[in-house]
């Protein structure tokens, strides 16, 4: 994937997201951040640490608690040139900027012409015993609102490129961090400024038995899996969505083509899904290339539990891959 | 106000100017009106009969390049923008000529060459938005103000308290009003609030607020201008309250017999128009003959708008595919 | 449908609804009334007009214009064992309640085990040129927010029967009623107290061929479609979900073995729709019964559309549906 | 206050049951920040110290049918509603004997039986829930009342200016409370509000507000009496502001670097505990040793809630199935 010879040391992807951030800001003077906490404290995450010194109190935003407040207040400030990047503490705190995002931000452009070109970082996802206020995957409503893009990186290199690429679009981008992943991986970026181009989705794993179709956190345990299965003969491809919105639907579709099987995998409920989507274009768009029913691993439909035992059920396992893989392989 | 005050504070071109822009709101919404009632009009119809004076009033103070985030009760804020009667007739009748090419409608309607931002139906919703637009003028270190507002019953709303109080913090350059007019649909003040003026809404932001006549062109402009001042210059944002009445239905469909009667005979006598000419008159700034040839001027503005609107096409279908994301971004 | 003898005359969708509120009210003296306009004004559309004058205005109680602070007032009731009813004014107005139904009320009695019985009336759907702000099918976000009952009836009958049934349910139930039927539609209902069970599905027309799964104002357009193709010798059976949460997987399957061919038709935005999740289930649970691809009939992924050519390109058609049925007939 | 006041108005038994739960409250989470550092709890940790007074204060002052929607540092209440030191820790370890049966961690716990709602993270969320059981009530008659809070953070949220218009519009018997610790994780007050005061923000609903010395349990007591008489007699809502300082970090992981040593230094002086434990003295309630005693007795009631937290059973895996829906409902 990276492809450049110049390499930084190690960097995780919560320091990724950070660099990207301050490379966007350095850049681009019209770029700026708001959120709670993110100045003095360096953010919740402590991913904007440092950043009031060096970019000063206007671009580095404290606000007071209030979603909706600083979210409409982003779009305003979009419309008039600048680039806001907000920060939600958790991404569960988007349910209280829901309306200014769904109908304000994303509706803007398509009835009146106004572009608003801002990025909302959300940190989501579980494994980190946050209980259903702190651990919720909210993509899926989001998925469901047009007009905004959505973005759920899974590697530093991604993180990285992603973000610089959702501060640069025109549009609204909702940019889904995954907390399990901010400490827990790493990588080598290259030096030089890079992107990854939104609507691009990523093969992380060639393979010719089985197609994986996930993102974020998710990607990591498709490739355990497929890690797994190898010795059994069974060769998973791990394509990574990483963006969204604008689905790929190509890198999709060709990948279930090769392979004819599918596994949809994801952290959010099961029901209305994304995977849901992607069944239902496959059901539709390649119903003849079909060799065996599309699965689909995903939570149940509860929120996210607290006390560890519960979570770990609630999670997709590798185990679940491994063993949906093993029927699909028989099919 | 006495009126030497006034003429002193304020020019006789933008008086002249703001009673045109009174009578062409009027004209243009009674058109609206009889349009509505002729079934062609598509969709809902929500008018400023009776209130005009207050977007008149405000548009009036500011300079070209400061934005406004209208309420749905505005029209004259547009027009003082510059859309034109044709442009807004033909939003009304789902044109591709109106401002949003048939997308949405009425009220629905904004432009960011011209400074005015699309209303957003749920209410309250654009008053944090307006607090962002002054935040980039505060970053910018530009000395350009926001104008917004929204009605009695927005004022009840969440993003109402969150944008005020964001704006007060960050002394913002923008300026909040709200249009009082009795009522939020069918509901009479008292079952939306338990205080009696609606500014004591600013006491919670610590910023100043202002109770004003919402139907004296003059007044509003007057502390419009005071309030834009403030913001300009950078001692943050102020809340208007413009005491008005409701004069039509919620909108055209509804006969609001909720309301008494009284009060409306009541206010129909401080009508903004009657008002106005009272005052140019005191002014010596015209009279009977003026003001007909001012409604003869409009009356001709309308009809045109009326024409443009009805020759010009629907869009097409497939149009409607077009514009939910954008491929560059344009700013005001 | 209606099988008692005990006939009422030709009731409207719209009555419908409104005998079911005054029936509940009647019945159970918890039940009481809240939202913008419904008191003196007897509602925007008039649903509960005269039932300030029955009920008195703490039963029928008109609201500061406040979504989410009636919604979360409404919990709050409902916990203390009143049961209320709460109307959207629209149901495009339920973005600014979304935090407290999906936070407080979806979640409440999965974290701490208090029941939150009440039910948010959401008057949804397009074909009245109310463009963008006036005419949103909300039921996606929710139908991916576990916790929460969704409703979303097609006849007088069901209207009436479901929302009695709504308010009986211990849970937070959405009740999607769809403002172009309102008027639109009529029939005899009973006379005796009668429900529509929640979680049923109803096949409005039996049919050999293919399968159409809808709900709301779309059933009425399969049936046109499913009349006009009766000459071709095509025959539709259209499944009206009724609920969409909980859905009736047994009767959506049972539909789909016998046919083999299904189109699943909303009004709601395509993508992340009911329909991918009804297709998803199909593709894996009944892969093997399926003769053709499954097709979804839904609006492009744009907001409604306000002028009547762009709404009504937006709206799916009958001959959508016709041209759909002939190709998979002819698959 | 005089203490021949705090004489009269407070009964012996109910001060000294005031100072139990203060000690309670800081055993308990003292103990639980133990755990903390000792990696032993699930999630994040919320503590009251330096603020018990609050919690204490209030709930002592509400009858056993009023409701309690408590905000996130109101161990106290719990306490005093009957949540056992055993039910409490087991919730902070994920074990199936806490209140959410290992659903929901720490603070968010509730019990309807105990009319305790189960708090929300999403800051203010709670209040038009608690304006909605408040409505219950006067809809039946009933003289009951509800308690409800947030911190000075939460007050700038949308949820909490509806809540409390709504409130006040229809006289609901609730009483909301602002736990002002000068902070919002790390966001200080200026930066949250241009105000001196969050009882300002009480001014936009037409209700009264009153400004109480937070870490004086007999303050807020008699603060809460009287407001919660003003709701029981059908008068409406009160605001109480309770000033105090959040004395830990945000979280226990947060060492609050940005929190200047000597507002820290400053507040110690003000310990809830210790200003009880003085007052106590001038009453003649209690001296040293009885201050030693009610130390040691709350210590094993912690110690005995640690044993059956660790001695009680994590939940099964599948367990998180169950509970989406209700099957019926209670209520309280
Ligand atoms: C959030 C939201 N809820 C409900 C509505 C429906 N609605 C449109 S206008 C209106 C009344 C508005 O009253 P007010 O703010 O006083 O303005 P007015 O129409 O009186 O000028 C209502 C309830 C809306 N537009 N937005
Ligand atoms: C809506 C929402 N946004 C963000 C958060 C994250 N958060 C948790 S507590 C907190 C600070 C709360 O401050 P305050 O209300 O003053 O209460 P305190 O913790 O100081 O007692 C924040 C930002 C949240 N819980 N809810
Ligand atoms: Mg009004
Ligand atoms: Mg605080």
């Amino acid at each position: 994937m990276v492809t450049t010879a110049q390499i930084t040391e190690e960097v995780s992807y919560l320091e990724a997201i950070s660099q990207a951030l301050d490379e966007e800001m350095a850049r681009d003077e019209r770029v700026f951040l708001m959120g709670e906490d993110i100045g003095t404290y360096g953010g919740a995450f402590k991913i904007t640490e440092g950043f009031l010194q060096k970019y000063g109190e206007w671009r580095v935003l404290d606000t007071p608690l209030a979603e909706s407040g600083f979210v409409g207040a982003a779009i305003g400030a979009a419309m008039m040139g600048l680039r806001p990047v907000v920060e939600m503490q958790f991404a569960d705190f988007i349910s209280c900027a829901f309306d200014q995002i769904t109908e304000v931000a994303a509706k803007n452009h398509y009835r009146w012409g106004a572009a608003v070109p801002m990025v909302i970082r959300a940190p989501f996802g579980g494994g980190v015993h946050g209980g259903p206020f702190h651990s919720e995957c909210p993509e899926g409503w989001f998925f469901h609102s047009p007009g905004l893009k959505l973005v759920a990186p899974s590697t530093p290199y991604d993180a990285k490129g992603l973000l610089k690429a959702a501060i640069r679009d025109p549009n609204p981008v909702i940019y889904f961090e995954h907390k399990f992943l901010y400490r827990r991986i790493k990588s080598a970026l290259p030096k030089e400024d890079f992107i990854v181009p939104l609507g691009k989705a990523d093969v992380k794993r060639v393979g010719n038995d089985i197609s994986v179709i996930t993102y974020g956190a998710m990607v990591h345990l498709a490739l355990d899996a497929a890690q797994a299965l190898t010795k059994e003969g069974i060769d998973l491809e791990v394509v990574d969505l990483r963006t969204l919105i604008p689905l790929d639907k190509e890198t999709i579709y060709s990948s279930v083509r090769k392979t004819s099987k599918v596994i949809l995998l994801h952290e959010d409920n099961k029901t209305g899904g994304i995977g849901a989507e992607i069944a239902a274009l496959l059901a539709e768009d390649c119903f003849d290339c079909l060799d065996g029913p599309i699965v689909r691993i995903a939570p149940p439909d509860t929120p996210v539990p607290f006390s560890p035992p519960l979570e770990e059920f609630f999670l997709p396992k590798a185990s679940d891959i491994v063993s949906a893989a093993r029927k699909l392989a028989a099919y | 106000m006495d009126v030497a005050a006034i003429a002193k504070e304020i020019k006789r071109e933008d008086m002249l100017q703001m009673y045109h822009y009174l009578r062409l709101t009027r004209a243009l919404e009674d058109r609206v009106t009889a349009l509505y009632r002729q079934g062609r009009i598509v969709g809902g119809v929500y008018t400023s009969h009776g209130m005009e004076a207050i977007a008149v009033g405000y548009a009036s103070a500011l300079e070209r390049d400061d934005v406004i985030a209208p309420y749905h009760r505005d029209m004259g804020a547009f027009l003082i923008r510059g859309f034109t009667t044709g442009e807004i007739l033909a939003q009304y009748l789902g044109k591709r000529t109106g401002p949003t090419k048939g997308k949405d409608g009425n009220v629905h309607m904004g432009d960011l060459r011209r400074g005015v931002f699309g209303f957003v139906s749920h209410l309250a919703d654009n008053l944090p938005v307006a607090a962002g637009a002054a935040l980039a003028f505060k970053m910018r270190g530009e000395s350009r103000v926001v104008f917004t507002g929204t009605g009695d019953g927005g004022s009840s709303r969440g993003d109402f308290h969150e944008a005020m109080n964001f704006a007060a913090v960050r002394k913002l350059p923008v300026v909040f009003f709200c249009n009082n007019n009795q009522y939020a649909y069918s509901t009479p003040l008292r079952l939306q609030m338990a205080i009696p003026n609606v500014v004591d809404r600013a006491k919670a932001y610590g910023i100043p607020g202002e109770i004003v006549d919402g139907n004296d062109v003059a007044a509003v402009y007057l502390a419009a201008k005071r309030a834009i001042a403030i913001a300009r210059e950078g001692k943050g944002p102020t809340f208007l309250e413009f005491k008005t009445m409701r004069m039509h239905g919620h909108s055209e469909h509804d006969p609001a017999k909720y309301v008494p009667r009284e009060l409306l005979e009541d206010w129909k006598k401080k009508d903004p128009i009657l008002k106005a000419e009272r005052l140019l008159g005191e002014l010596g700034y015209g009279e009977e003959s003026y003001f007909q040839r001012v409604a003869e001027r409009v009356k001709s503005e309308v009809e045109a708008g009326v024409e443009f609107a009805e020759q010009s096409p629907l869009p097409e279908g497939p149009e409607m595919l077009e514009g939910v994301f954008a491929d560059g971004a344009d700013s005001y």
